[in-house]
């Protein structure tokens, strides 16, 4: 035993002055490449604003920003051609709107169903499906909402249109419902089993025991899913691309057709648009929109995450 | 600080009581021998001797007290060094009450009367004696070191009066050879209280003992 | 959709239709960028030329023709497709990057005005009635002829920026008037066609060949090019010899002059497109040109070799 | 005191009477064949090695074992009388009549304030002066009041490790239970708060009837009055503290005891 | 008392009916949404799909190019992802100090997170097709989707690498391992299921994009399997949208039958997702 | 089972090597004092007189010992009553040394030769005694309660043979008065032979406690 | 044995050395002014009440503390005569030499005999040979090669929590430290694993010098030769654990060993 401690002793303590030298060199190197890597996100981010914002410095030295931010019409590719982005803006927050009236309770409500009554079982398998959900292509449920939802609104409501707001934002309602209830479901599952424990020994229903501590314990998560699902269902594209209809429309009426921005984005770049026209610039214009909005809500939601975050 | 443990020092405040009784109760049983002794009376002597059962009884559930204080309070420090010397004291101050037992045996055995100057003598001893009891317990109780090592210092005088009351003892029966049962008798009750004197020393030392860890000879 | 042709044949089955067997086989890339109205045709093209040249790579991409325009005259492309003729800017751009090219009319584009099966009361529109409709002049369809019931006209088009909304704007609107942006768009005419058949007073106008398709769902409306003149359906005929008008129009592609000169693949597909160009035009929903033109083409690739 | 308990008392009321209780998780036994009655105003501890069933027979108590899906009971356990383990049983009754404290302090992330009328609250109470009241006696009943009452309105993870813990005490206090379960209430305290613990247990078993999971001996011989001894799935031996810890009948309870097992 | 626990449990009973209604509209708009495509397109998925290029005739046509096309992009993609995304992560988490420039780059991606894909589009076709001139390649492709799902992976791997405990890093320091050790022996092994969880997710994500590969222009006609990362190509999705589009009826099966592939494409990734979520880290 | 608890387990056994070390010690110094006595040896009797301190030394070490085991080691049930009964019997054996002590003394303390017969007496008494000490410690370490209980009994024997002696001690005293001195000593010296017979009760008793946790008089 | 240690051994050499050690959290000050030194081959018990600085101070002797970015010291702590506390000093050196237990037993998440390995593999021994003897020494060492010898391929994950704690000592003896640190390594332990886990520490002592953090005073009464009792940052009193225990001279040690503290 002693002389083999010795060799193992010697062994770590002289070590070949290759590996030494080796371990110092990867100890020095390795942060400053993966600092550098790192830095890849700002560069990105950046470039996304400097791509953006060069057009738009473009775009407005020919349209004044009063008339983007406050004209209620839009018909860049029409004559007269007006850029009030209001029309656009309506469209996104319209269909976010009906999107999140229809997931934030059913996504919820979910997301409770999992967490408080759902037996081990039938959780393990509901959520998987509810998430393949989240990965339906997008191009898919644009068809769907074309195909199915509308139809049966259509049968609801005769003298619908087939392009409407309302359609399309079920569809991302629907498209936004898993996030809503998965991620929902981990906040709640992440407040821990004894706090849960807690409420149950004190003679509370389920329901009161989501209502009064699983729900109040999850908030920062849950708060934080709405508003991933907010940004994302205005950042959606293809199903309002498909279903939500083409036109610029200052409605607040969700039976109408509407565009959004990021559609209006789409059509453009699958048009004939001529490079450098005024209108060609307005994509960058919208796009940066639409950038500063997702950007704003996102720092309010990691605002609101951490102002209700629970230490437990 | 010090508000801590409230369960463990009722346990020993409760214990504290029960040896303050007990020692009440050597006390009285002393009195009573010594009573039983002086007037020659055999009842008194008896109910010494009956009432002896009692504190034996003290004993075994003050003995059981610290038993479970140990295995309840897992005591340590001064905490441990105060339940160890309420055992010992419990087991000096049983043998005191055995010792009164003695005596009232002693004074039943007795055939004749004894002269009044030994009677006298052996009053004296146990006037001391008794007050090193009484107070030793309260010094027990009071943690208090200088009143113990006083104390002690007393069974010095004890047994200088002892010694004393034997030569005395002795001359008498040179005298009077046929009174030797009895005169044997009351050198055995000078012996007693000779040590019940030294029980009383060794429970000051504990008291030393308990308060400054220190092992002492007060002897 | 026709069968007539079995083009793109596994690769394991032999072709069944070898006539240019002992071709020379060519291989390299020819890259065509361009309108999305011209789409179809030069995608149909370039699917036959895969069983003549395998090894030639032929890509389309779809970037609309000013969006193709830009690629072709800074030299990143072969070819590009047009659904209207090059512009001063970009005739520019191509002289400033020594650019040369050859325009070569591919087919006709035969614009169908179409309601829904449900509508029973349009079966001619004119020019002006189009107009106004387009203009948004009218908004109920009383307001177009007296006889037509009081009810809001539901408009469907193609996407703003298309080559055939140009087209349209241009041939029915004119330059001075504006046509209305409240109409439903798409790139996707299906969509249109989707859109307008279910509604019953709505009206929509597209490709020829997307009206061919869904015939049992749509009426088409005749177009007379004056009021009171008779109104004419667009068929094959009346497009190739000029009588549906004026809503028919020639589709182009645009050839570089060095890529064709220095590329033997590039000389065969653009002759072979050339060739196939009427055929499958007609497959694809698009009207085929008078054989004349296809023989102009030939010469003018003739030309430049 | 609890210097004089040597023989059972047997005045006193029978709360819980278990009989030849089983419980399964799946397949696997966990409890086998439990008889044991649980007297009122007594602390019973429970204690026994890791995985002897300590937890699962507690939670029987007040069915929270129920939580998880597999498990399988047989046998009976008459809470005053009336089988708990009866399907029809009414699990939020129970659950109101027999309070839990768990090993780790679980305040609900509210109030102080909202954390003690949480039960009082789901129960229909509602009136504010009321709840100020229930509050104030709960947590004076838990030993805490003096320390937070002018904070009720601060957040209860404030607290340290050991007042959340009595906080948990005070909210169970609330809903005026009858029996309060504590599943090692003390294991994640450092001593100090762990001996306030301790005391406020003694205090308790007044008014209330208290069963204890431990793992420290001493904490069991400390309080309890009674002491149940599991081995895996078990009961060893079931009987007053004073007789458990000083002359237990069964070597294995010795062995156990002393730290002789294993 | 006695009734007042009646009437809670009741209220438990009917909320209980309520939050399973919505589930089940989660599951039932999938059944419908899954039966509809069936419907329409398992007819179509013959070995010919597979093997044909795309074609005017709905029944010659073939999911071929779009196929290799979206394995070749997924190709590049996924490793960009992963090498930038997994760096990151262990940057952020074991080397970062907290100061502003961490605190900064965290945000920046948090945000990159909920950028509109079509935002990426942009820059893709700016930056990539453009300036820097890969024009409509796979190469430009894959950059764009590996910046577009880059948060996902960075903030998937942070999460798993923060899920490992802090004691093993600390053991593994504590036996004198040097923080390259721990993270290459411990911390990558350990939080490797969650890393490649989050890549799972990016690569179902990455499959499923179609706008930002519209920006760019990826929509062609592409009729062979791409040899090079510089060769065009076209992806399933958007192989998809442009036979929709068609006006003969039939391509509507040929569609349903491509977002059946797709569909099984991603169902099975996310199936594998799970797996390795369920299997991989139940391990302590 | 039973393999846990070494350092315990050392402890213990450390403390049962030196309680059997002072019993050992305790005989010895007996053995010295009556051999003293008999011989009238005084050297041998101030050598006994000299190593007592030595015992009473092993008594405080023993105590600390037990002490410490208790502090560290939480003793309960049987070990903790097998760690009092060590304290106990450790007090016990200490008193016992003290009477060689005072034995010795007391031998050195007679100025005159007793009589054989008397001395036969007192060797009678003092073997039964010096049998029971070694004996009550074999006991201890075997945890013999048997052994304990007869142990006990043979204390009656001590009991009865120390009133024969007395008697006839008295007997002498009668006739020779002037050895009264002598004599007393003499009956001093019974009566410590016959409290060392006390004392291994006591520690009979206690080995019956440490084994069956009951409390029994055997007396 | 333990019961003869009431003089301090003077012969024994000294492994730290700690001067006018000083440790800021930022601005928080959680040690003040530490003067010690530990003896080799001796137990040193570090008591006293949470927050105290326990963990802080003997994290600072392999320097883990600053993992910790905002930590500054001031002062020495010579390990062997060398100040570790100097920049300059090698980490790794310093974590060879002075292992570490934790609270939690913490394997990896890998086999048995890779975690014994880890540290001699990354410390650049790859010899399977040698490497599958180090691992049986040192598992052997931690007292546990008889339980562990036909399973050295599974998942370390397998074992109790009694067993991975020693398999984490045995992960420590594998790189043969001189001295090992253990904070408050049996806290997660039942009572029986904790025993094994003293007596192992010990048989430890032969050949290593151990530092023990503990909350339980009766551990560090029974295993440790020296104790040190910290209180808010300081050491209020360093002694023999005999006298510690029996004899404190601070009033507050006093009061802390005997529970009334607080
Ligand atoms: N949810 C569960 N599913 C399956 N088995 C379980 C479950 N909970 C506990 N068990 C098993 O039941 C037995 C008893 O567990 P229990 O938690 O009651 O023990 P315990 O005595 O409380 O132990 P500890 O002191 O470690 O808390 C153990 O063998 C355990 O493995
Ligand atoms: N990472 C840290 N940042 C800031 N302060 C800290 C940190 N770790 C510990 N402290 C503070 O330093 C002091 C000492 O903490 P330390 O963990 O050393 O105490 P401890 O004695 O080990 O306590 P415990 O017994 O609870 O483990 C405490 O006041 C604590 O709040
Ligand atoms: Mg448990
Ligand atoms: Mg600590
Ligand atoms: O034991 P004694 O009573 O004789 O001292």
């Amino acid at each position: 035993m002693n002389s083999l401690n010795l060799t193992v002793r010697d062994k770590i303590k002289n070590k070949t002055g290759v590996s030494a030298r080796y371990n110092k060199f990867v100890e020095y190197i390795m942060p400053k490449i993966l600092f550098l890597i790192s830095t890849i996100s700002i560069f990105v981010t950046l470039g996304i604003v400097y791509t953006l914002f060069e057009s738009t410095i473009t775009f407005f030295s020919f349209v004044s920003i009063k008339e983007f931010l406050t004209g209620t019409r839009w018909t860049p590719l029409f004559e007269p051609q007006q850029f009030g982005i209001l029309p656009l803006l309506l469209g996104s927050v319209l269909v976010a709107v009906i999107a999140i009236a229809i997931a934030g309770p059913i996504g919820l409500g979910a997301a409770v169903y999992l967490s408080q009554y759902a037996p081990d079982r039938v959780k393990k398998t509901l959520k998987p499906i509810l998430e393949v959900l989240a990965g339906v292509p997008t191009i898919v449920y644009g068809f769907f909402a074309l195909n199915f939802i509308t139809p049966v609104l259509q049968s609801l409501m005769p003298g619908l249109g087939l392009f409407n707001a309302l359609s399309a934002g079920i569809a991302v309602g629907i498209m936004i419902i898993p996030m809503i209830a998965s991620l929902s479901e981990d906040a709640m599952a992440a407040v821990p089993k004894h706090i849960r424990e807690g409420a149950y020994a004190l003679g509370s229903t389920r329901f009161e025991a989501a209502y009064k501590v699983i729900i109040p314990g999850a908030l920062s998560g849950i708060i934080a899913s709405f508003v991933l699902a907010i940004s994302r269902a205005i950042g959606e594209t293809m199903i309002v691309t498909i279903a939500a209809g083409a036109m610029p429309n200052f409605t607040f009426n969700p039976l109408e057709p509407v565009q959004t921005m990021t559609a209006y984005i789409v059509q453009v770049s699958l048009g004939d648009t001529p490079y450098r026209s005024i209108a060609y610039y307005t994509i960058y214009a919208v796009g940066m929109t639409l950038f500063i909005i997702t950007f704003v809500m996102n720092i309010f939601a990691n605002w609101l995450t951490k102002k209700f975050r629970e230490e437990y | 600080m010090g508000l801590q443990r409230k369960s463990f020092d009722a346990g020993l405040t409760a214990l504290n009581e029960r040896l303050l009784n007990m020692g009440t109760a050597v006390e009285e049983a002393l009195d009573k021998a010594l009573q039983a002794f002086v007037d020659h009376n055999n009842d008194l002597a008896k109910e010494v001797i009956d009432q002896d059962g009692a504190i034996n009884d003290t004993e075994d559930t003050i003995d059981e007290l610290v038993i479970q204080l140990i295995a309840h309070q897992q005591p340590v420090a001064k905490d441990l060094r105060r339940i160890v010397t309420a055992l010992k004291m419990n087991a000096n101050l049983e043998r005191m009450g055995d010792l009164a037992c003695n005596i009232a045996k002693t004074s039943i055995r007795m055939k004749l009367e004894p002269e009044l100057e030994v009677i006298q003598q052996i009053q004296e001893i146990a006037a001391i004696v008794k007050t090193m009891i009484h107070d030793i317990i309260q010094a027990y109780i009071n943690e208090d070191v200088d009143a113990a090592k006083a104390i002690a210092l007393k069974d010095d005088t004890v047994d200088r009066l002892y010694k004393e009351f034997l030569n005395n003892l002795f001359a008498h029966i040179r005298q009077n050879p046929d009174e030797v049962e009895t005169l044997t008798q009351l050198a055995f009750l000078g012996r007693h209280f000779e040590r019940l004197g030294d029980y009383v020393t060794n429970i000051a030392e504990y008291v030393v003992y308990m308060v400054d860890a220190k092992r002492s000879d007060l002897n | 959709g026709g069968t007539a042709t079995p083009a793109a044949p596994s690769p394991e089955k032999p072709q069944a239709e070898a006539p240019k067997a002992e071709a020379p086989k060519l291989s390299g890339n020819v890259l065509i960028d361009g309108s999305s109205t011209v789409y179809p045709i030069q995608e149909a093209i370039a699917e036959e030329y895969r069983s003549v040249q395998p090894n030639v790579r032929v890509t389309v991409g779809v970037s609309g023709t000013g969006g193709g325009f830009k690629k072709f005259t800074a030299g990143e492309t072969d070819m590009s497709n047009a659904s209207r003729h090059i512009k001063g800017e970009e005739k520019e751009a191509a002289e400033k990057n020594g650019i040369e090219y050859v325009e070569l009319p591919l087919a006709y584009d035969g614009l169908s005005v179409v309601v829904s099966k449900q509508n029973d009361f349009v079966k001619d529109l004119s020019v002006n009635e189009l107009q106004k409709i387009w203009t948004g002049e009218a908004t109920k369809w009383n307001q177009v002829r007296k006889e037509f019931p009081d009810a809001e006209i539901k408009l469907f088009g193609p996407g703003t920026d298309s080559g055939t909304f140009d087209y349209f704007v241009e041939a029915i609107i004119g330059k001075d008037k504006k046509i209305t942006p409240n109409f439903v768009a798409s790139e996707d005419d299906n969509i249109i066609v989707r859109g307008v058949s279910a509604d019953k007073f709505g009206i929509a106008y597209f490709g020829y060949a997307y009206y061919e398709e869904n015939h049992d769902k749509l009426n088409l409306v005749a177009i007379s090019p004056k009021d009171g003149e008779a109104a004419i359906l667009p068929t094959e005929k009346t497009i190739n010899d000029g009588t549906y008008a004026p809503l028919s129009r020639p589709i182009f592609v645009y050839v570089n002059k060095k890529s064709f000169k220095e590329n033997p693949q590039i000389q065969d597909f653009a002759y072979f497109m050339n060739e196939k160009a009427g055929e499958l035009a007609l497959q694809v929903g698009y009207i085929n040109m008078p054989a004349q033109m296809y023989e102009d083409n030939k010469k003018l690739l003739d030309s430049l070799k | 005191m609890e210097f004089a308990t040597n023989k059972l008392d047997i005045q006193k009321a029978e709360v819980f009477q278990v009989n030849k209780l089983n419980l399964y998780y799946g397949k696997d036994q966990a409890l086998k064949n439990i008889d044991l009655s649980i007297n009122e105003n007594e602390i019973t501890a429970i204690i026994g090695p890791s995985g002897c069933g300590k937890s699962t027979f507690i939670k029987t108590l007040n069915r929270m074992v129920e939580l998880v899906e597999s498990v399988h009971t047989e046998g009976e356990v008459y809470y005053r009388g009336k089988n708990i383990l009866d399907k029809k049983y009414d699990l939020v009754e129970l659950r109101t009549d027999v309070g839990m404290v768990f090993q780790k302090p679980n305040p609900f992330p509210k109030s102080i304030f909202e954390n003690v009328v949480y039960g009082p609250r789901i129960h229909g109470i509602n009136d504010k002066k009321l709840l100020m009241e229930v509050a104030e006696n709960s947590l004076r009943g838990a030993a805490l009041w003096d320390e937070v009452k002018d904070r009720l309105n601060e957040n209860a993870y404030g607290l340290s490790g050991g007042q959340q813990q009595r906080l948990c005490i005070a909210r169970c206090l609330a809903i005026q239970p009858d029996v309060i379960l504590m599943d090692e209430p003390t294991s994640a305290l450092d001593p100090i708060s762990t001996l306030k613990i301790e005391e406020l247990a003694q205090e308790l078993k007044e008014k209330y009837t208290i069963i204890i999971v431990t793992h420290n001996m001493q904490q069991a011989a400390r309080i309890s009055d009674k002491t149940a001894f599991f081995l895996n799935g078990e009961v060893i031996e079931y009987d007053s503290t004073t007789t458990i810890f000083s002359n237990p009948s069964d070597k294995r309870t010795e062995d156990y005891i002393s730290g002789r097992f294993g | 008392m006695k009734s007042l626990i009646v009437r809670r449990t009741y209220y438990d009973r009917m909320w209980q009916g309520l939050f399973l209604l919505s589930t089940s509209v989660g599951v039932i708009a999938l059944i419908l949404l899954v039966s509809e495509i069936w419907s329409e397109g398992s007819g179509w998925l013959t070995w010919d799909f597979f093997n044909n290029f795309a074609s005017r005739f709905p029944e010659k046509s073939g999911i071929k190019a779009a196929l290799w096309g979206t394995l070749w992009m997924i190709g590049f993609t996924i490793p960009i992802a992963f090498i930038i995304g997994v760096s990151t992560a262990f940057y952020l988490e074991e080397y970062a100090k907290k100061n502003v420039i961490t605190r900064f780059i965290q945000i920046n991606i948090t945000n990159l997170a909920g950028v509109p894909s079509i935002v990426f589009g942009i820059l893709g076709l700016t930056l990539f097709v453009r300036a820097m001139d890969l024009g409509r390649s796979i190469l430009a492709g894959s950059f764009t989707m590996a910046l577009l799902v880059l948060p996902i992976v960075i903030v998937a791997s942070q999460e798993a690498i923060r899920a490992v405990p802090a004691d093993l890093r600390h053991a593994s320091y504590a036996v004198g391992g040097t923080k390259w050790q721990t993270i290459r022996r411990i911390l990558f092994p350990a939080a490797f299921p969650g890393i490649l969880t989050g890549i799972i997710l990016a690569t179902s994500r990455a499959i499923g994009e179609t706008a930002p590969l519209i920006m760019i222009g990826a929509l062609t006609f592409v009729a062979f399997t791409p040899t090079s990362a510089m060769d065009s190509f076209t992806v399933m999705p958007i192989q998809i949208f442009n036979w929709i589009s068609r006006p003969q009826a039939d391509f509507q099966h040929v569609a349903a039958a491509g977002i059946i592939v797709l569909l099984v494409m991603l169902v099975s990734l996310n199936s594998l997702a799970i797996y390795l979520r369920n299997k991989l880290s139940t391990k302590r």
